[in-house]
């Protein structure tokens, strides 16, 4: 999932949803983000259409930003195979916005809900693309505690030369100061 | 790399620890605070037990040449189990209890 | 009682920690807080350091009649000064530095 | 310093300082608080007098509030002796005011005080003190720092005994959940 392709793939979705001739810009009510929806991406980016000369956040950004709400709530109670659905749509809308600071929230949702379904390789996928994205905006904040996640994933597979290896890394970060 | 197992028995008390103290304070500073706010109180506590452990994190972590080093690591394993009663947290680790 | 100076000297690392990571947070936070909001996240810092500490603390106190506990908890001191690093900040405490 | 003395103090004070006759509501305006102040207890009870009704908080009360912000500044400077002089006023005007939770404000202020000064025995006092009030208010919060504190005294003074006793009572403490 390389960010040109991403930023890409949002520029076509709003293309195809976005047909020359639609000036309306009829007071759409500000969505009241539905708490199932079939397909997330095809409505999201019709919605973006129409709020997005209105509202401050977009239709897409709202519903991205629902979802990680929504996404987190389910961790908390402790729901993983249900969190895992909200992240993964958020994880969709983040990349069709191209914000990397909403995909690696989403990526560390996909990774916590992994981990709570014992889908441990997995999580860790998602761990290695939120230091990815860290690299990518030159924000590290949570690096130390990734580390740490993946760490503690290879520990729970028995793994524990790997995750000395990643302890290392998030020992090695954790005392570092953070942003100001 | 006997350690690994207290490492995270270690982590995960001190995060259990950090959120219930987190959500406690969500709860008495209400509605009031913006998402930034809310995100420089979730890094303060985070800061807090990154800082307190980064000590005996590093204590845990040693490669096993140095043999006396090894015995050294071994004995602050013992200790930080004990201290934190991580034996209950974590079945593989064989702590001696009190 | 040779475990006092340990006790102080730890209690000052963390507090040293604490009011740092509270500082930085507040400074973070801005004007927009309110006495009581201030007090909650203040709260929240002091809850965390307790919570986290009380294990290791604990593991500093005994009364020395059991020479077994006795002991014990003196290995609990030297792994505490070692892990904290405490020699540094308390010349009354003789710990081994790494 | 009994509690029925403090609130006796703090009667006999509004009553020198208010004559029967001087009903003059005159609009006084908010009390930028003076930095320095020769006399803070007599000069506060008068002021208290015009401001009652009209503030939502007197005079000595903002004054109270001001001598706890300055003295707090001071500690973080480490001059103890200047802050020393700040909470000795706050803690003249909240006995005055009768209000325990300044009054174990400027005790707690004082403690940190004699700390830095080295008066390790007078800080113990006014940090009994602290526990005094937590006890009259019914209201706890900071005891477990209170008793860590006066052992912390009693270490520096090389009474590992008492400081013992008065660490377990903060060891005691510090697992306790405070207030919700």
């Amino acid at each position: 999932p390389a960010p040109a392709a991403a930023a890409s793939v949002a520029a076509v979705t709003v293309a195809v949803a976005a047909p020359p001739a639609a000036p309306t810009p009829a007071p759409v009510a500000a969505p009241a983000v539905p708490s199932t929806s079939a397909s997330p991406s095809s409505s999201a980016a019709v919605n973006t259409l129409f709020s997005m000369e209105e509202e401050e956040l977009s239709s897409d950004q709202i519903q991205c930003k629902e979802a990680l709400r929504a996404g987190k709530r389910l961790l908390k109670e402790k729901n993983g195979a249900a969190a895992m659905v909200r992240f993964e749509k958020a994880l969709m809308l983040s990349k069709a916005l191209a914000d990397k600071v909403q995909e690696r929230r989403a990526q560390r949702g996909l990774a916590a809900s992994c981990r709570l379904t014992h889908q441990y390789r997995q999580a860790i996928k998602h761990l290695e693309r939120v230091l990815e994205i860290s690299r990518e905006i030159g924000e590290y904040t949570g690096d130390a505690d990734a580390y740490g996640t993946m760490a503690d994933c290879y520990t729970d597979m028995g793994e524990f030369e790997k995750a000395a290896v990643y302890y290392d890394k998030y020992i090695e970060r954790m005392n570092r100061d953070g942003p100001i | 790399l006997e350690t690994v197992p207290t490492i995270k028995a270690l982590r995960s008390k001190a995060e259990a620890i950090r959120a219930a103290e987190f959500e406690k304070a969500v709860s008495r500073l209400g509605d009031g605070l913006s998402k930034k706010q809310l995100k420089a109180v979730e890094e303060l506590s985070k800061g807090i037990v990154n800082k307190l452990l980064h000590g005996p994190m590093t204590a845990l972590r040693c490669d096993g040449t140095d043999p006396e080093a090894v015995g050294q690591t071994l004995s602050n394993m013992e200790a930080l189990e004990r201290m934190f009663q991580l034996s209950q947290v974590d079945v593989t680790a064989m702590a001696g209890k009190q």
